[in-house]
Parts: structure tokens; C-alpha cells; sequence
């Protein structure tokens, strides 16, 4: 169960290989890679910068997962999120769950992204051509992160 | 009252401020109070500090326009969270 | 969207790659992987052998795809199903979904994998040291299964 | 009427057989009624060819005992499906 916020980019195999490693029960690998994309709401983005608050921004990872551990049978997490400018194509986040059932790995997977798309801080500002700008919460994220209110109890 | 505040985001960037050490008047008991003090420093400060631009962290952890403020803490003021 | 049944085993980083590559619209990858355990109702599994039935093993594979791209906004569909003998450990299945966002990515990979569980004609025998056994269909795949007949509408 | 019959899984180890050409009786409509017919080649045959354990397809769609039989069909009978 590890979190890790860093500049430098990250190779999902590996992070999934040492997921694995050593632990036989596990039956299903869930992951989630988010990614920069090349357009928003019509605009060509050229980059984004990605922020954070240094020691709550890992804080409320751990607790994340920590909730997640707490809701669902796991044998493993990795959440890596990256900060910085990054450019389309990049990848920005990654949610990994190792678990001997793929309902619980298919679950905390999502409960994870969900909610850190709503309590962790971190925020993207966009440069397009006509200038940059910081994103406000999706009111999508909200409503899938609410969806958790009174889910996913402990098998 | 003595408290640590951080800024990030929007925030952070229109008021090219990250942090600052401040002494709050003594009236001022939950972040909404907080808000309206700081909004006193000037029309920058006053159209971003309105409750529905920015959210907070008191301790490094979420919360709100009501939440108390003791002194001591680490209160951070940020746009709407937009990572991931 | 593609669907290959083979003895070899894969890598999950060429495949996401291969999902991703040239789509710039891509910003979530989700991928399942699932893999063999070491143990079964405490009997510990020596190896399982994978029989499927060559023509329409395929053919149920492209139809739970063509659903799912029904049913969700999908930029790309992988899916590899090993056949032959495997061991503890071994890669069995992936699933591994691209699109704009998130929700259409998590919701069609889980519902690729809960129907192939339960209408792709595969079947797992398991070796153990008391002998070998042809798994039935798990009734939680089954009820899983269930769950999508009025879920998912396309958006 | 002549069918393609294919063995999966349990019944194809079982009775040591992964297809044949089979020249059904007049009366055959059904899957369920193939395997009545199939049940009477004797004990091994009786004991597989039950409704509660196996599955069928028929020209390579998921079938039930109730799924109707035509000449040409391909007929695979095996045991619940348990891959992924």
C-alpha cells in the first residue's frame, strides 16, 4: 500500500510487476492510468501544470487508500500521482489494486480515483493558445465520488 | 491569534502569495471570518476570497466556511481541488 | 478493437501502449488483468489447463466487445484470453479499455470481464494434489453477470 | 436430420470424445431431446448428458435444453462455462 507524488513519469508494468511480486493470492489486477488529453471543451491544450500542498497531498492519499483498505479485501495499492507541467499524451495518475477477487480490486480501483479526484489537492492549471486557467472541480467527479457516500462495506 | 497560511492554485497565483505568517484579529473564529478579513486588503484580495471561488484545509485537512480556527494552525486557502 | 486467443503469454505495457498510440483523445486506460492463484478452497493448485472452442471462442469475444462499445463511448478495446496449461501466477486474462473518460473506461472493462466470465466459451480444469477438477461457472460470476442486463445505457 | 456435435470440458474428458456426425431420430427437436438420446449410448453417456451439467451452443450461440434443432446444425455440448 504506497503513494508517491513525483515529477518524473512512471512505467505501469513495473509498478504492477512489484504489485504482484511475492503474493500468489492475488487474482485480479485493476488499474487505472489517467492521461492528458489533447483537447478541452475545443481547445488545444498545450500543457498543463500540476500543483500540490506538499505533506496533506500525501496525507490524504494514505487516508484514501487507507479507506479503501478498510471497505474492500486488498493485497495491494499503488497510487502514483505526477506534478509539474506535463504535455498531451502524458501520463498524469495512476491507481493500481492487487486483490484476490476482481470485485474488490474493480472497486477500490475506482473508489480510489473518485475520491482523490475530490479530496486530494492537487490542481491542473491549462495553457491553450488563448491563455491558461485553473480547473474548477467537475461537477461529474462530485456526483461519482457521492455515489461512495453509503457503498462498498467490507466483505 | 497567530496563524500559518498557505495559498495554491488561482489563489496562489492571482495574489502571487504561497504563504505568510498572520495575526488575526480576535474576532475572527471560523474560516468564513478569515475570508472576509482578508478581503479587506484590497479588490484583489476581495474578488478572490468570496466562499464560492476558494475552499480550505485547516491542519491539512479539508474543510469548510464554518470551520473554527484555534491558534496555531496551518490553514490553507485554495481554488476548487482538480487533480487527478 | 481486438480480441486474441493465444498459448503465449503478454505484456500489459505493449498492449496499453498500442491502445493509446496515435489516439490523443485518450484519458483513461483502465485494464484488468486476471492471473492464477496458488490456492483454491485450500487446496493448493499445481497448474490449470484452459480448453476453449476455436471459432466461436472468438466470435463471442468480438460480440461482448461490439456491446460494450454500444453501450459506452469507447476509444479502444484489447482483450487476450490464454488457453493451454498455466501455473500459479501466470497470466490468464486481459481486459484493457481507452476513452475520453473514466466512467465509460471502468464500466465497459468490468462489463467485458463479467461477460466473458459467464458467455465465452472457455473452461478451466484445475490440478491439484487430490486430482483434477472442471470449475463450474461461479454464481457470483453469474449474479455480476446479471447486473448489466438493465445497466449502461449509452451516453 | 444430421448434425455436427462438439465435446467441451467435462464431457469431452469424460467420454473421451471431441466430436462427431450424428444421424438423429425423426423426433429429435431439441437440445433436450438429443440428450435423451444421447443419455440411452449407456451409464458414462446417462451420467454427463444431464440438464444440471452441461450447457450447449448451437451454431456457435449460447443455447438452452429448449433451443430447436435443424439439419446442418453444429451442436457443442460442455460443461459451464468457467474461463476469464
Amino acid at each position: 500500500m504506497s503513494a508517491s507524488i513525483q515529477t518524473a513519469d512512471f512505467d505501469l508494468a513495473t509498478e504492477l510487476a512489484s504489485l504482484r511480486s511475492g503474493r500468489a493470492q492475488v487474482g485480479a489486477l485493476v488499474s487505472f492510468v489517467g492521461l492528458v488529453r489533447d483537447f478541452s471543451d475545443a481547445e488545444k491544450i498545450e500543457s498543463i501544470y500540476l500543483e500540490h500542498y506538499p505533506g496533506m497531498s500525501e496525507r490524504a492519499l494514505e487516508q484514501i487508500i487507507d479507506e479503501a483498505s478498510r471497505r474492500w479485501k486488498l493485497l495491494g495499492v499503488r497510487v502514483i500521482h505526477r506534478v509539474g507541467e506535463l504535455h498531451p499524451h502524458d501520463q498524469i495518475v495512476l491507481v493500481a489494486t492487487a486483490s484476490s477477487h476482481r470485485a474488490d480490486a474493480f472497486a477500490a480501483c475506482e473508489f480510489i480515483i473518485d475520491y482523490l479526484k475530490t479530496s486530494a489537492p492537487f490542481w491542473k492549471r491549462e495553457q491553450t493558445a488563448q491563455g491558461a486557467k485553473w480547473l474548477d472541480t467537475k461537477e461529474s467527479d462530485l456526483q461519482r465520488s457521492a455515489r461512495w457516500n453509503h457503498q462498498g462495506a467490507k466483505k | 491569534m497567530k496563524i500559518k497560511l498557505l495559498y495554491f492554485g488561482r489563489p496562489r497565483e492571482n495574489l502571487r502569495l504561497s504563504q505568510e505568517n498572520a495575526e488575526l484579529p480576535l474576532n475572527t473564529a471560523t474560516v468564513a471570518d478569515l475570508l472576509g478579513w482578508l478581503r479587506r486588503r484590497g479588490p484583489d484580495w476581495a474578488a478572490e476570497m468570496t466562499e464560492n471561488r476558494v475552499r480550505c484545509a485547516i491542519n491539512q485537512e479539508l474543510g469548510t466556511p464554518a470551520s473554527p480556527l484555534r491558534d496555531g494552525d496551518e490553514v490553507a486557502i485554495f481554488s476548487p481541488i482538480s487533480g487527478g
